[in-house]
């Protein structure tokens, strides 16, 4: 692989999608072809219930610039009721990251159903260029991970 | 004997901060001392002690071992260990300055353990006589004298001066280093001071505490005492009394995956842990008792009996103003003792 | 040690063309425990699969990741690929480099580096999974159809003739539903009563159907094959079992000034009633809003004039409770309400209708006996305008955004009908589109052109104004002749759109469906599984899906009946192993994870644990009933001690993911 | 109080109402008060302690105590009977084996904050008129008792009872304390400066988890940090990050049921502030989910186990407050 | 077809002329339908075509009424009556700003012209 020596910073963007909606529309702009940077990689969970705080802190020790949770619409959970849960986690969960100064850019809640591969794309590509402003992440790094 | 003024001591750190690294206890915005590594403009804290022991300087809570690099298949051992670089560590009391012949005891003997001696060997040890003893101070009980603590070098405080005197080889090197600021003076006030912090240590309220009925022969005395159950029934199995401890030096030796490899560590560990020596079979002491237990006879009964009647405790009393609880060795000890 | 075979598809050019697939099956040999990285054009083909299949039995490989399409796509193929030749199918990892790669990403170098990190995370993946087996669970071999309209009948009489017990759930006092309001039916103009009645009566005879009329489901719990339903019996204050529909209480009934619902509040019924003669169960029912004797205890009329002493004012709410293998939802639709259409006057004037009530209105057993006559001064109508598309394909909060579907065939059919009958009527249709797809559709509204001569106008009404005369103006626009139009009508029809029902929605709740914006049922897939819900064992069943005419909606509850006998037919259905288990060392008995489970999965058990001091000591914990529980993972993150995890995706397994992610 | 609190408690012993009793026994000094179980009267009489400095929450020990043959008597300041009462809602402790007499709480003293004032050799301490009289070995010190009173009690929430079989002394009523000025505070500087508070304060962390094991929220079997099966297992903060993910997840984990009794706080041999993140939970919860109080009651739905559909997004949290 | 024009009028109206589904209701509901040359649902569609000159040079952008039965009824949210007044925008920005005056009111009020009209031409501009 090719290392360009002035590349421009390049985050590494962790995106949980639950199976119903967001992992399928992210496969949907995967059909018709909608880009989004390759920074974004997609771990599949069931709901996004399932998605511990403890797996966003994990990405984030392990050198993520930003971390994306995605799940189905309000209303729309194949579950009922699992995005409601994620909805009042996650935002407990990022203010407390901000309370402690972390940027609150780094963490985003979309909902993306089935049917929006445009806007999985545009919520990639928007997402990455925010945490891309912030730059590297450092105040929620494990120096330890950090690639030599 | 040397002195320095004391309010040239900044001159002093600056000098040694010069040429190697110095730690000092500086005091803390919320009121307690912690030491740091010098920095122009640092104040020598007054308080008695610092939360954290200095046995954090040869024996820090995380140290790196080993680090294991995998590429693929295959895994590379690389040996991290460095030579360290000289430090000192200034103003070290009595009873952590005996805490290192005690840590030494374990450490240095064979097989060595040359992570610790590495740093013992660097580092220079100038300890600093107390002279406002606090209540929980009983390390006259353990034969430690609070006004001639022990050290590569020690400084006694008149008040106005700071007097230094070298107790071995590499404290006379650190003498012999900054001697440019020391002038020779006269001990008389200092004498004073030092009788007058005697006087005070026998009148402190565990004064009269004494190891008479503990050592290594006292086994089956105290094993099966009726006493732990309640001693350690409201123990919370917190590790704040091992953690202040400043001759507690039980470690767990643990693999952290950084993703592109391992790196073993060791930390910490304390003895209250529940997962504390945990093997293949499970844990040896399952209970709060057991465990509550074994630190109090390892101080009291085990160490002696290991070490030559040495005690593995140096009453600096961090552990009865940080227990939760106030559950300490001294009302263990009050509670156990058979006369 | 693990023993991992990596498998990398071209997918023709899909994939290869984008990521450099022998760099990726090379990077990802090197990964710890891969014993095998191949290639191969087509994974999914024959020869694709064998080639896994064989590198499986050869390398005795204890996992496999595919890096191909989406997982959604090719996951079973590949684990029923690995199962065939003996490796558990939940060893099969896919790492997604299609969809979420190489059709996203334009530039080699990165999209093969991205390819190999999707990989490496599957393969770390891989190395935590374990095993599963999944559990069967028992199917009850009923279901119950959950409205008793024809959607339902026809299912249920389906389902019957299979050999299944059904039960009909009907919320009012007689099945029939819409159709029975219903006068003829298009395009072949056959009565409607003729063609449903005999149905009506063959479910209600069938041995293996259970007819609960006057009922609403209360409550749903379970699952797939294992439903527990409860069922109101609403009171009726007639023993059902007595009454023999002879309907003389009906005719002695004092309280005669009721509102008759069947006929669309144009006459009006007893306060005991039978809403038609065809009704089944014909049997009386008592209306507790008008009924003098539950009101304030003065009549018992009815009770005195029935011989069979039917009649029982103390009757209470019944609930029964009934195990299910499968429901079918067939709950119908409505006309929309069209009280925010000012235009139009419906609430204004009595002869602006709505079709279902033209529907009564010309119907033989309506309110006027057959003969159509103006609802207010009871005279023949000479000029009646047809209102296409009244709530249909708006964009607005008043209407629906889509189109009713039956509005144009239904209307051509009125004014074929009134033509046919009343020759000297004019009949005007103001439609936007005609929109007639369908067998026979099209030929049908010619026929009420060329033949009927009635008169469609493309444009639409803007205004009806009542006017003290008797007539109603109607101002429209005839967009073809650009010319604006006042026509002095003395009927106006309004072709209302259509709704679900709106019990559609607490019940989708209960049986924890999906549905759509409109709250029509969303079915599991478009095209491809039309009369299934998401919701397994959960079947869909006319109108409650979308707009349907008549023919399509028995087309769709057959398909349902099928659907519920190949699920009822099953002795068990086998359950999704990817479910959540407790670890009862570690479970606090806490109920967090109870308080957040959406399918009730979680109970309490008090269990005997030996303690660390050597004693025995009982603790509450957690239990997953593995046959409930759909694997969402709500209860893992609820659980504080980490006792609670998923299988297939487990805590370890998503944070190796993550882990080799952000290598 | 002391005195009738130990004349009461022997009246519950020699009736059999209760087969023991928690409480505080005295130490060696005046403030080093252990929480202890008393089974006879003489015991009472000789060790039990309720003084300014019997701040422990004893409610945790009722967890294993509980469990045990025969009823146990715990006195509960206001504040530890809303941690009880959460203990009872989440089935840790056998209401039925617990005779709860209340009693009034605080404010408590904090022997290090008077230790911080440069006194020492302490002897013992009086209140009188709210002055602390200090007997040491250098000689007699005072100070205003305001200075001494520990943070938590500072900041009172309640000195009302939510559970009882009997009060001793007044009921109290729910205050209306300032206890969110601090994490407001924090709310409004920059992101550099919260980052930069907490990094000082949680780099004093020393992992010795007497936050965790004196919470009484925190009463997991087996927590996930001891516990080398959950992946986040860990004994020491090797990394500034397992410093801040130790307490973001500890705080999590009790979002929603901490009840705010301060604990953590005060037994922090550190000194740092853990209530403020817990506070900061409580005051996100009451002001975008509506006021909840953990423990006020044993039913009500813990705020994290439960939704509203029309909930706020997550995006709140980039619509308000300072960046 | 003047494109500029038309984007200025789709710009000036805020329609979406597309969302027309031709149900010509708006003309159906129109009050002053038998004034205009162009009626609603053509402006709509002219407008969509591109065809705004005609309409511009037409006598019925002043026949609108501004009433607004066409935006009510509309089933499609197109707002037809905005679209006319965004023609009549045109037209009179092609004229330059003048703006009526008061004072010339009184000499223009017939019996004939509704008083609607007369509001809606102050609010705008000469013809």
């Amino acid at each position: 692989m090719q290392v360009n020596e002035n590349k421009e910073f390049e985050p590494l963007i962790v995106a949980f999608c639950c199976n119903w909606c967001s992992y399928a529309g992210a496969d949907l702009s995967g059909t018709n072809r909608l880009n989004y940077p390759t920074n974004v990689k997609i771990i599949r969970v069931p709901c996004s219930c399932r998605v511990n705080p403890m797996f966003i802190l994990r990405a984030f020790q392990r050198g993520a610039d930003g971390v994306i949770l995605c799940g189905c619409h309000p209303g729309d959970c194949h579950y009922t009721s699992g995005n409601y849960f994620t909805r009042r986690r996650m935002t407990l969960l990022f203010s407390m990251l901000d309370f402690l100064g972390i940027e609150r850019d780094r963490t985003r809640v979309e909902w993306v159903s089935a049917a929006e591969g445009a806007k999985f794309a545009a919520t990639m590509n928007e997402f990455t260029e925010a945490v891309k402003k912030l730059g590297p992440n450092r105040r929620l790094e494990d120096l330890r991970c950090r690639k030599q | 004997m040397l002195k320095i003024s004391l309010d040239k001591l900044d001159k002093l750190f600056e000098a040694v901060s010069a040429s190697q690294t110095l730690y000092i206890p500086v005091d803390r915005e919320d009121g307690a001392a912690e030491y740091k590594k010098y920095e122009s403009g640092m104040k020598l804290s007054s308080a008695l002690n610092t939360v954290r022991s200095a046995k954090d300087f040869f024996f820090p809570q995380t140290e790196n071992l080993v680090d294991f690099k995998m590429e693929g298949k295959n895994i590379e051992v690389i040996d991290v260990r460095e030579e360290s670089e000289d430090f000192v560590i200034f103003g070290v009391r009595a009873c952590d300055a005996r805490s290192f012949t005690i840590l030494d005891k374990v450490f240095l003997c064979e097989p060595v353990d040359s992570y610790y001696k590495n740093r013992r060997d660097h580092g220079t040890v100038v300890t600093m006589a107390c002279t406002r003893p606090a209540e929980t101070c009983f390390c006259g009980t353990f034969g430690i004298d609070a006004a001639a603590p022990e050290g590569d070098a020690a400084c006694y405080s008149d008040g106005e001066s700071l007097f230094i005197e070298a107790h071995n080889e590499k404290g006379q090197k650190f003498i012999d280093s900054v001697a440019s600021l020391f002038e020779d003076g006269d001990t008389a006030k200092l004498e004073a001071v030092r009788e007058k912090t005697r006087e005070v240590l026998k009148k402190l309220p565990l004064a009269n505490l004494t190891t008479d009925n503990f050592g290594g022969d006292k086994l089956n005395e105290y094993f099966n005492s009726d006493k732990w159950g309640e001693l350690s029934e409201s123990c919370l199995g917190c590790g704040t009394c091992t953690f202040v401890c400043p001759t507690c030096q039980c470690y767990d030796i643990k693999d952290f995956n950084t993703g592109h490899g391992i790196k073993r560590f060791r930390c910490w560990d304390s003895c209250m842990y529940s997962d504390f020596t945990k093997m293949a079979h499970g844990n040896p002491r399952l209970t709060q008792l057991e465990r509550f237990r074994q630190r109090f006879m390892h101080k009291l009964v085990y160490f002696p009996a290991n070490n030559n009647g040495e005690f593995g405790c140096v009453g600096c009393g961090r552990c009865l103003s940080k227990c939760p609880i106030s559950m300490n060795i001294v009302k263990v000890m009050k509670a156990l003792e058979v006369k | 040690m693990q023993k991992i075979g990596v498998f990398v598809c071209h997918c023709g050019t899909n994939i290869a063309a984008t990521v450099d697939v022998k760099a990726v099956a090379e990077a990802l040999g090197h990964e710890p425990g891969v014993v095998i990285s191949r290639d191969y054009q087509y994974m999914c083909s024959e020869s694709g699969q064998n080639l896994v299949k064989n590198a499986i039995k050869e390398h005795k490989l204890t996992g496999i990741v595919v890096c191909s399409c989406s997982p959604r796509m090719h996951e079973n193929t590949f684990r029923k690929a690995a199962a065939s030749v003996g490796l558990n199918p939940y060893l099969v990892e896919i790492a997604n480099i299609r969809e979420q790669c190489s059709w996203i990403h334009k530039d080699i170098a990165t999209a093969t580096e991205k390819a190999i990190i999707l990989g490496k995370a599957a393969v770390a993946k891989v190395h935590l999974n374990a095993p599963l087996t999944a559990g069967e669970s028992p199917v009850a071999k009923r279901a119950l159809v959950i409205g008793g309209g024809i959607a339902g009948i026809q299912t249920a009489l389906d389902i019957a003739e299979a050999g299944f017990d059904v039960d009909i759930v009907e919320k009012n006092p007689t099945i029939g539903g819409k159709m029975a309001q219903i006068d003829k039916t298009f395009p072949t103009l056959d009565c409607a009563a003729c063609i449903l009645t005999p149905k009506m009566v063959e479910a209600s005879q069938n041995e293996h159907i259970t007819i609960h009329s006057f009922s609403e489901v209360t409550d749903v719990k379970g699952f797939v094959g294992n439903f527990t339903v409860t069922i109101k019996k609403k009171a009726r204050y007639v023993d059902e079992t007595k009454c023999t529909g002879c309907g003389l209480c009906t005719e002695k009934c004092p309280m005669k000034k009721v509102p008759n619902e069947f006929n669309m509040g144009l006459d009006n019924r007893t306060a005991i009633y039978i809403p038609f003669a065809q009704a089944v169960p014909k049997v009386a029912t008592i209306d507790p809003n008008y009924c003098m004797m539950l009101k304030n205890g003065k009549c018992g009329v009815c009770s005195k004039v029935c011989s069979v002493g039917a009649i029982d004012y103390k009757q209470e709410d019944r609930f029964i409770e009934q195990k299910y293998g499968a429901i079918v939802v067939a709950t119908g639709f409505n006309p929309i309400n069209l009280d925010k259409y000012d235009e139009f006057a419906y609430n204004q004037c009595p002869d602006v209708v709505t079709s279902l009530e033209l529907e009564r209105l010309m119907n033989a057993a309506g309110p006027n006996g057959g003969t159509l006559l103006r609802p207010s001064d009871k005279t023949h109508p000479h000029k009646i305008v047809f209102v296409q598309c009244v709530g249909s394909r708006c964009d607005d909060s008043k209407g629906k955004p889509y189109c009713s579907k039956i509005c144009c065939m239904y209307t051509a059919k009125h004014a074929m009908l009134i033509r046919e009958k009343y020759p000297d009527t004019e009949v005007y249709v103001f439609y936007i589109d005609v929109r007639t797809p369908g067998k026979n559709f099209d030929e049908f509204y010619r026929r009420a052109v060329e033949q009927y001569n009635v008169h469609y106008i493309k444009g639409m009404v803007g205004k009806v104004t009542p006017r003290s005369d008797g007539k109603i103006e109607v101002q429209a626009s005839d967009l073809l002749a650009d010319e604006q139009l006042h026509i002095d009508a003395d009927l106006v029809v309004l072709a209302a759109a259509i709704e679900p029902d709106k019990t559609a929605r607490p019940l989708a709740t209960m049986l924890t469906t999906q549905m759509d914006t409109n709250d029509f049922f969303t079915e599991a897939h478009p095209k491809l599984r039309p009369v299934e819900s998401a919701t397994a064992g959960i079947f869909l069943s006319g109108a409650c899906q979308g707009p349907k005419d008549i023919p399509e909606t028995v087309a769709q509850a057959s398909a349902a009946a099928a659907k519920a006998i190949g699920l009822l037919v099953k002795n068990s259905i086998t359950c999704n192993p990817c479910v959540a288990h407790s670890d009862e060392l570690m479970c606090n008995g806490c109920s967090s994870c109870e308080k957040v489970c959406p399918y009730g999965a979680i109970t309490y058990i008090d269990k005997e644990f030996r303690m660390p001091d050597r004693t025995t000591a009982v603790r509450r914990v957690a239990s997953v009933n593995p046959a409930v529980c759909q694997g969402c993972g709500a209860c893992t993150v609820a659980c504080p001690s980490g006792a609670m995890d998923l299988n297939g995706f487990s805590n370890s397994q998503i944070m190796a993911e993550v882990d080799a992610i952000c290598k | 109080m002391q005195e009738a609190m130990i004349n009461r408690a022997k009246q519950l012993l020699a009736d059999g109402t209760v087969n023991r009793v928690i409480g505080w026994k005295r130490g060696e000094f005046a403030y080093d008060i252990t929480p202890a179980v008393f089974d006879s009267a003489d015991e009472l009489d000789s060790d039990f302690v309720f003084d300014d400095f019997t701040a422990a929450n004893v409610s945790k020990y009722l967890v294993k105590e509980s469990k045990k043959e025969g009823k146990v008597l715990a006195f509960l300041k206001p504040c530890d009977t809303y941690s009880f009462n959460q203990l009872v809602k989440e089935h840790r402790v056998v209401r039925e084996n617990v005779y709860i007499i209340g009693i009034p709480g605080g404010p408590k003293l904090d022997a290090e904050k008077i230790k911080a004032k440069g006194i020492t050799g302490i002897l013992g301490v009086k209140n009188e008129n709210y002055t602390l009289k200090i007997d040491t070995v250098y000689g007699e010190e005072t100070m205003p008792f305001y200075e001494a009173v520990l943070d938590k009690c500072a900041s009172c929430k309640s000195k009302k009872h939510v559970v009882y079989d009997e009060l001793m002394g007044d009921e109290g009523d729910v205050l209306d304390s300032d206890r969110f000025d601090m994490v407001e505070k924090l709310e409004n500087m920059t992101a550099q400066e919260r980052y930069d508070f907490w990094r000082e304060q949680l780099s004093k962390c020393i992992r010795c988890n007497a936050c965790r094991n004196v919470c009484p929220a925190c009463t997991c079997e087996k927590c996930v940090f001891d516990n080398p099966a959950s992946g986040v297992e860990n004994k020491a903060p090797a990394d500034s990050f397992e410093e801040n993910m130790f307490h973001i997840i500890r705080a999590f984990h009790v979002a929603g049921r901490c009840t705010d009794c301060g604990e953590c706080s005060r037994v922090c041999p550190q000194n740092i502030p853990l209530h403020l993140l817990n506070r900061k939970f409580i005051k996100d919860i009451n002001e975008l989910y509506g006021n909840y109080q953990a423990g006020e009651d044993t039913t009500s739905r813990a705020p994290l186990n439960d939704y509203r559909q029309d909930d706020c997004e997550a995006g709140i949290v980039h619509e308000r407050g300072v960046e | 077809m003047n494109k500029n024009l038309k984007e200025q009028v789709l710009r000036s109206s805020g329609v979406n002329v597309l969302k027309c589904m031709r149900c010509g209701k708006c003309s159906g509901t129109c009050p002053s339908y038998d004034e205009m040359e162009y009626h609603p649902h053509q402006f709509v569609y002219m407008v969509e075509r591109g065809d705004i000159e005609t309409l511009m040079n037409s006598k019925s952008i002043y026949k609108c009424l501004t009433c607004f039965a066409c935006v009510d009824r509309c089933p499609r949210n197109v707002e037809p009556a905005k679209v006319v007044e965004a023609v009549r925008l045109a037209a009179v920005r092609q004229q330059g700003n003048n703006h009526m005056t008061p004072a010339q009111i009184p000499e223009m009020l017939d019996d004939d012209l509704p008083q609607q009209a007369v509001v809606t031409a102050f609010r705008k501009y000469i013809k």
